[in-house]
């Protein structure tokens, strides 16, 4: 075969940004790693000092490091959850995208499980909350939130770490075999010896499969026990019925939002224009879309039923966020979620890649947001008005928050930076006529693999 | 008989003098935080005196309400915390095991009540302030929840002493440091499940009510309403 | 420390403090041998008695075993001692009956104040610098005697003053004592929040020169005249006790409890009826209510005896006082005029109390001798449920407090000073007062104290009086020494309470009146004949040996020091007090204010602050950390303004506002509170010291700094209510106002 | 190509790793709080972790002393040195005078008896060192007194110490230590009998 088929020039495209590094991927690195660095010494500087460095206070003992929590476990429902849905119903589009969003599932995860740690008053006791048998005959109480967060979240990554090697594998063997030297000998490690043999493919096939739907209702409990952290207490406007599913659809409202902008950076930066069409974008729009329309309807009917239920504690959060010093971040939250996303993602004119991404921006703002309104005002108008309390956050807590918004950066640029960031295979599969491969077609498949040097 | 102690607050008694908030300062080794501290909500008062306004000028009223803990029977605090840091014991304490404690915070969040504090730095004692320290009492460090104990350092001297004697804790003998110096007797101590005790006698009180009652966090303090011919 | 350094301290788990002497013996300070044997971690309870005011409730005194820093021979070293770790009250005395205010509760940190004065220092530097340096008992004492003896020499033995604080025992017994022995007028006391003008109603009225015992545990009835029986005033504890059992103490009887006053105090929240009335016109509404029950015929005139002859017009029935005309005076509607006076008439024994701000005022004595007057028309003077007085033990030579002649007044003795070029106090000692923070400014008593050449003070603590002192001779705390208080007020039964030192000292301190004592014995006219003690304990056992034994077997010295003190009947039915009468019946004149309305709009308030009364305990973190009651406010002071007044002057809580008499101004933060009067700003005194340890200086305002120096004519007693200020917002909220509390009502939220 | 270019990245990348890392150390370099200052803080990160460890120096003890020897002579622990350990909570280490009782006329001669009767002479205790003893972090509120009234022998905690001239930890005094101990003897078992 001539080094001139599509698919030859799919994978000249795509493993570019492998082979070749540019001074702006330094420099973007560099960056990032500052932050990052920086926020770790933050952490630090905590630890020694005391956390009464934070802005956190008597009543109010949780403020931005669970939001930050909350925030980063529902962006990591882009991935597993969408990819998962799409594969199984075998959205074509699906193909180039999938890759980006496991991915930024498992850091997310990654990310989000940092901070139920960053939190403690003695993070140095973290492995408290891990069962492992003991002398003193002692272990985590397991009629806690907190534990179960423990056990949703630690399967919820292994799946999705799962989820997102499985399908690497055939295209860490296009690397091994495209590259030299110690990077061969890596990637090859990576591969797993994956030659492409017919078995290997069917094995592949219906592990994916396997996965797609088991990881489904992981995905979802794991946000649902998230929401149970706040409804299992008897906090005014937390010990809700609505929770799980609020959450739920908020965390899969806001994963939507940052994949989208994710693709528009890699589709900007790795030159993928002609593997990220704007039908891509168009079609994450309306998810988006129906996401926005099922968060508000959550929230109108949270905000009702409290309303019209007139009960004093719970009126007073109410009062606080409606009308009182919470107001301004309120309003801004149901413009960022609402009325800015819904009008783009409404109009086709509007539901451009560009103003996908200008509607994500204001989504993830909008579920920030959205997830500290959650837990302050309550905290700070909780039953007896005499222990009510203000928030103010801290710089310690800013730049922390700063800097895992770097840190989710940084690895994404790093992952795309080692492995492609769109599945090659996936997309020479989507241009053959349609699965289950025959024995020739997956012959030919094997030709693909094969490439001289 | 296993003991079930309980506390009852007379509200037509409790004058607002906060002696026993000072009592069960010294008592319980509770540190000062100082202004700057206090400033931004970090003080510790195991035990306030709440105070409500009601109307304006001439007809303003205003009344006391001692909190401290309330050492729920069901209370919310507990299951929460991920480390059993916060449990209930036998006697029906609301224990707070601060070797335990891992610091989520968790517990406060949950008490409707906001009596549960948290060390945000180790606390100081300008010398030689510190020998005034309890030694019956911990000194808690810091990211560390603490709260009311009902004394429980007294509570246990008693009843070692009790089983030394081999003789009862008769009613009344055993005070937190609060009871004790309630100059007006508006807070009472002692066994629920003696039904003679004089806590349980104002316990079943027709003026008796429980804080918060129907929150189902069935608190072991009654707070008995003030009276008034106004 | 400031909380920088507090910050820095390491958060890295767990205390290794308690470890410090379990592993490397490296970097510790040696070890002395105990002086004495005592359990470790088992607790004795030994008597005390509480210092912090004059009401002298009895202590017990936790103390257990620890190791202090002591200083031996020049070395300092680590020694196992009994140390004080807690104060209860005394189940056994008379007064506390076992319970103990805020206050008493944190008198413990008097002892172990970071602070505190360890050593006699000498000055260096100006007046008021605070340039000290230590110098050696032997040398403070030798200084101390050369004057005293330099006076003597010179012929002016009575150009010696000595100022003290309100000492009811043999402490101040010992003190008027050595004075006349060495021909030294006697001592001065000045108490900015005191009791002088009750006092002489009192002689006036009943005969006694004291303070009243009010039965509430019997009563039916209160009616209070601005009275903080249940926070600041007269004997807080027995009184508490007291309203605790009128309240619910009775099955089937709860008393009621009437509060008039212009701004409500925390007894005032008490109150089933709280009535704000116009300030200095209290004693009207006590007339108008007397008026009432006259002319009712409720009760009648002469029932009053003496108590009614002193008031103008009581024998015509008051005509002055109808409702309408003391509604038009006071601001109190008839109506309720005349049903209050019908529910005194019903519900007996009542009892009417007049206390603080209403005789803080011109007219303040009239103002007492009206509410005795009523008290006395009620029938309720010396029965059951009234007013009682407490049986006073007769003291040997005691004249001064028995017949009403008035001692030397700050005012006059500061007047004295200023205007004579040579000044008629050439040596002033100064035990427990300072006048120069709770003075007001008029009298000058700093420029005053200034121009006095030498003067020494038995102060624990460098405060705005101590600091000007030539030579500080550092007295042992409470706990370290022998103590004794003959109150005056608060039981049924004469009561000296005795307390024997719970532990040794920390600091190379000495108690002030063995210092007394051995100065008497060094004098070149040593006064050692008339003063026979070579301690203070000696002085003590005479004084308890006089006293009847409790039980044949026992003797009252001994037995008191196990009890915690002596009460009883004393012998030959207590003192016997010359009545003081009047030339002529006194008549309730309209109090004086110092400032026109034009331009000072508001009353001028100031009250005892519940944790620091008249700002004696600001040093003590416990109480600066204390939520004010009422405010919630912490380390803080503050203004109170009602909610109609803040809005039309557009002052918001927490905003810094300028309140300006004419004497001065000062700013602070405002705190709206619908308990005070729309025309009265009260502000709480206690805060605002220029130097007194590093917990209080240069925190919050001193309200005093801004009173008119006008007086009670009678007593001369300052009269702190009567100063008129304006109000003016200066900025806005600066953090200086800390509250506890985040809401002021317990549902705001309910939608109606 | 691209391999010496990674090469590049690590060199540029290294200055500003250790750049913060130098920062990190030097904030954690702060000062131990003012010796003015009671705290339960540590005075440096290495006691802070010793402690996290359960690291603890051996007790140096300022001269050996014979526990056997007394036992030998009929000396009981809980009735001469130690006698407060049945009174209350704590045993308590005998002050110098206890030592003096006797030794004022037995074994005067021999040279530590001397070192003792100096320590005496010059007023100043005699520098034991605590053997056992819980890190405060543990919030453990030990109390002698009724494991004795419950026929808890001292060798059960403290191994054979009598056997020792120099006293030496030689249990080590672990929670499960105790909760095994409590469990077997049906003690209660509950956290707030130890912990408060």
């Amino acid at each position: 075969m001539t080094g001139d088929t599509p698919d030859r020039r799919i994978s000249d495209d795509l493993l570019r940004p492998l082979l070749t590094t540019s001074a702006r991927f330094y420099v973007l690195v560099a960056f990032l790693g500052a932050i990052v660095a920086a926020g770790l010494v933050t952490w630090i500087f905590q630890m020694y000092q005391g956390f009464g460095v934070t802005g956190i206070r008597w009543p109010i003992f949780w403020a931005f490091y669970v939001t930050n929590f909350v925030f980063w476990i529902g962006i990591s429902h882009a991935g597993t959850l969408i990819s998962a849905i799409l594969r199984l119903v075998n959205a074509r589009w699906r193909r180039p995208v999938t890759r980006c969003a496991e991915a930024i599932t498992v850091f997310a995860l990654m990310i989000g499980a940092m901070f139920p740690i960053i939190h403690l008053g003695r993070p140095w006791l973290f492995f408290w909350l891990v069962p492992y048998p003991n002398q003193r005959g002692i272990w985590p109480n397991f009629r806690s939130p907190l534990v179960w967060d423990f056990f949703a979240i630690s399967t919820y990554l292994t799946g999705s770490v799962l989820f997102l090697l499985l399908p690497m594998i055939p295209d860490l063997a296009l690397v091994r075999d495209r590259t030299t030297g110690t990077r061969s000998r890596i990637y090859g490690v990576l591969a797993l010896g994956w030659q492409g043999t017919t078995k290997q493919w069917h094995r592949l096939e219906s592990a994916m499969q396997i996965m797609a739907i088991a990881i489904l209702p992981v995905a979802v409990s794991v946000h649902t026990i998230v929401s149970f952290d706040f409804s299992m207490a008897p906090v005014p406007m937390w010990h809700s019925t609505i929770f799980g599913p609020y959450f739920v659809a908020g965390a899969i409202f806001s994963g939507l939002a940052a994949l989208i902008v994710a693709m528009a950076f890699l589709r900007r930066l790795l030159h993928l224009e002609e593997y990220l069409h704007p039908v891509h974008f168009q079609n994450l729009g309306k998810l988006l879309l129906l996401m926005s329309l099922l968060w508000a309807y959550f929230l109108f009917a949270e905000r009702l039923t409290v309303w019209y239920g007139n009960e004093a504690a719970e009126m007073a959060v109410f009062e606080a966020t409606q009308r009182g010093s919470f107001a301004p971040l309120y309003w801004t939250m149901v413009v960022c979620n609402f009325v800015i996303p819904f009008p783009i993602l409404a109009l086709k004119k509007l539901r451009t890649i560009a103003g996908c991404v200008f509607a994500s921006c204001s989504v993830l703002i909008g579920m920030w947001l959205e997830r500290f309104l959650i837990i302050v005002p309550s905290l700070g108008h909780k039953y007896l008005p005499y222990s009510w309390g203000t928030y103010r956050p801290r710089p310690v807590e800013i730049m922390i928050t700063i800097s895992t918004f770097a840190a989710m950066a940084l690895l994404y640029v790093l992952f795309a930076k080692f492995v492609p960031i769109i599945s090659i295979w996936e997309l020479k599969v989507g241009m053959h006529p349609p699965h289950p491969v025959s024995a020739e077609e997956s012959e030919e498949a094997q030709q693909l693999w094969r490439t001289q040097p | 008989m296993a003991h079930r102690w309980g506390m009852a607050v007379d509200l037509d008694r409790c004058t607002g003098c906060e002696a026993c908030v000072t009592a069960c300062r010294a008592e319980n080794n509770v540190p000062t935080v100082g202004a700057a501290q206090a400033a931004t909500g970090r003080a510790i008062h195991w035990m306030r005196v709440e105070r409500y306004w009601e109307g304006e000028f001439p007809d303003a009223r205003l009344k006391f309400r001692p909190v401290l803990c309330q050492q729920c029977d069901a209370a919310p605090c507990e299951p929460v915390c991920p480390t059993y840091a916060s449990h209930h014991t036998e006697e029906g304490l609301n224990a707070q095991v601060y070797n335990r404690c891992i610091g989520t915070r968790y517990c406060a969040n949950a008490c409707p009540y906001n009596v549960r504090f948290f060390n945000f730095f180790n606390p100081i004692w300008d010398k030689p302030l510190h020998l005034q320290l309890n030694p019956d009492v911990s000194i808690r460090e810091v990211g560390v929840m603490e709260k009311c104990t009902f004394c429980v350092q007294r509570i246990s001297a008693a009843e070692i002493q009790a089983k030394a004697d081999n003789t009862p804790i008769t009613d009344g003998d055993l005070k937190p440091a609060c009871v004790q110096s309630c100059p007006a007797t508006a807070l009472v101590f002692g066994d629920l499940n003696d039904s003679e005790s004089a806590v349980s006698r104002l316990s079943r009180s027709s003026r008796g009510s429980k804080l918060l009652g129907d929150l189902g966090t069935q608190p072991k303090v009654t707070y008995l309403a003030r009276q008034s011919q106004a | 420390m400031d909380r920088r350094a507090f910050i820095k301290v390491t958060a890295i788990t767990g205390t290794s403090a308690t470890l410090a002497n379990c592993g490397n013996p490296e970097h510790q300070l040696i070890r002395f041998v105990p002086d004495e044997e005592r359990v470790p971690g088992v607790a004795e309870w030994k008597p005390g008695l509480c210092p912090l005011c004059s009401a002298g409730c009895g202590l017990l005194v936790r103390v257990m075993e620890g190791d202090a820093e002591v200083l031996r021979g020049g070395q300092t070293g680590v020694m196992k001692m009994g140390l004080a770790k807690k104060l209860e009250g005394n189940p056994a005395h008379p007064i506390s009956q076992g319970k103990l205010c805020a206050r008493g509760q944190a008198a413990i940190q008097l002892t172990y104040h970071p602070d505190r004065i360890a050593h006699p220092l000498k000055r260096t530097g100006a007046r008021g610098s605070g340039q000290f340096q230590e110098v050696s008992w032997d040398v403070a004492l030798a200084e101390l005697v050369t004057q005293l003896d330099g006076l003597a020499a010179a012929g002016n033995r009575q150009s010696l003053a000595f100022m003290t604080g309100p000492s009811t025992g043999q402490r101040g017994e010992l003190v008027s004592q050595f004075l006349s022995r060495f021909g030294a007028p006697p001592a001065l006391s000045y108490e900015a929040f005191g009791d002088e003008v009750l006092r002489r109603a009192n002689l006036m009225s009943f005969g006694r020169s004291q303070l009243p015992t009010l039965d509430l545990p019997r009563t039916r009835y209160v009616i209070s005249f601005g009275a903080d029986f249940l926070g600041t005033w007269n004997s807080p504890v027995a009184q508490s006790a007291g309203y605790g059992h009128m309240r619910q103490g009775r099955s089937g009887v709860r008393a009621t409890f009437v509060q008039l006053e212009s701004r409500m105090s925390q007894t005032g929240a008490n109150a089933d009826e709280w009535i704000p009335v116009r300030p200095g016109t209290e004693g009207v509404v006590a007339l108008g209510l007397a008026h009432v029950l006259l002319a009712s015929g409720l009760r009648p005139a002469n029932a009053a005896g003496r108590a009614g002859a002193v008031i103008d017009g009581w024998s015509s029935g008051l005509s002055a006082y109808t409702p309408a005309e003391v509604e038009r005076r006071t601001g109190v509607v008839a109506a309720r005029i005349e049903r209050l006076a019908r529910e005194l008439a019903d519900q007996r024994p009542g009892v009417a109390v007049i206390g603080g701000a209403p005789l803080a005022h011109t007219n303040g004595l009239a103002a007492a001798l009206a509410v005795n007057a009523l008290n006395a028309l009620l029938g309720s003077v010396g029965e059951p449920g009234g007013v009682n007085f407490m049986p006073q033990i007769a003291r040997p030579g005691d004249t001064t407090r028995s017949r009403g002649d008035q001692p030397p007044t700050l005012a006059r003795m500061t007047a004295d000073i200023l205007a004579a070029d040579r000044s008629p106090v050439q040596a002033l000692l100064i035990d427990d007062a300072n006048p120069v923070f709770t003075a007001p400014p008029a009298w000058r008593v700093r420029e005053a104290l200034v121009k006095v050449p030498f003067m020494a003070s038995f102060g624990s603590f460098i405060d705005e009086t101590s600091v000007l002192a030539d030579l500080i001779l550092p007295d042992h705390s409470f706990l370290e020494s022998w103590t004794d208080a003959r109150p005056e007020s608060g039981a049924a039964v004469a009561v000296a309470t005795l307390a024997p030192p719970a532990m040794r000292p920390l600091h190379q301190t000495r108690a002030m009146p063995d210092v007394l004592l051995e100065v008497a014995g060094r004098l070149a006219q040593p006064l050692s004949p008339a003063l026979p003690w070579q301690t203070f304990d000696e002085m003590l056992r005479a004084a308890f040996a006089a006293l009847p034994a409790p039980a044949p077997d026992a003797d009252a010295w001994s037995s008191a020091q196990q009890q915690g003190g002596w009460w009883g009947a004393p012998a030959g039915n207590g003192l016997q007090i010359v009545p003081v009468g009047l030339a002529a019946p006194l008549k309730l004149a309209d109090p004086q204010f110092d400032g026109a309305v034009a331009e000072y709009p508001f009353h001028f308030l100031p009250y005892p602050s519940q944790a620091f009364l008249d700002g004696r305990l600001a040093h003590l973190p416990w109480l600066q950390e204390l939520p004010d009651v009422m405010s919630t406010a912490m380390w803080s002071s503050w203004v109170e303004i009602n909610p109609q007044t803040a809005a039309r002057l557009r002052i918001a809580e927490g905003d810094i506002v300028e309140v300006a008499s004419t004497q001065g101004s000062l700013r602070a933060p405002a705190l709206v509170s619908p308990g005070v009067a729309p025309d009265v700003i009260a502000m709480p005194a206690g805060q605002g010291h220029e130097t007194f340890t590093r917990y209080a200086s240069g925190r919050g305002q001193n309200p005093m700094k801004i009173l008119a120096p006008l007086t009670e004519p009678e007593t001369g007693a300052l009269a702190w209510a009567a100063t008129r200020v304006r109000l003016s917002r200066v900025g806005g909220p600066t953090g200086e106002l800390i509250l506890f509390a985040g809401g002021m009502a317990e549902h705001p939220n309910v939608r109606r | 190509m691209h391999t010496d270019s990674y090469g590049r990245f690590l060199r540029w990348a290294a200055p500003l790793v250790v750049a913060l890392a130098a920062v990190s150390s030097c904030r954690l370099a702060e000062e131990p709080p003012a010796a003015s200052v009671f705290t339960p803080a540590h005075r440096t990160i290495g006691s802070a972790v010793n402690d996290f460890l359960n690291i603890r120096p051996a007790p140096a003890q300022p001269f050996p002393f014979p526990h056997k020897a007394h036992l030998a002579k009929g000396i009981m622990c809980t009735e001469y040195c130690h006698e407060s350990a049945v009174k209350g909570p704590i045993a308590g280490l005998p002050s110098v005078k206890t030592c003096m009782i006797c030794h004022e006329s037995i074994a005067t001669d021999r040279p530590l008896i001397k070192t003792v009767a100096d320590y005496q002479k010059r007023g100043i205790d005699i520098p034991w060192q605590r053997v056992y003893g819980y890190a405060s972090e543990s919030h453990v509120r030990f109390n002698h007194a009724p494991h004795l009234r419950a026929k808890v022998d001292c060798v059960t905690c403290h191994g054979n110490i009598g056997q020792q001239t120099v006293a030496e930890r030689n249990v080590d005094l672990k929670m499960g230590f105790c909760v095994n101990c409590h469990k077997s003897k049906q003690a209660p078992n509950e956290c707030l009998t130890c912990h408060f």
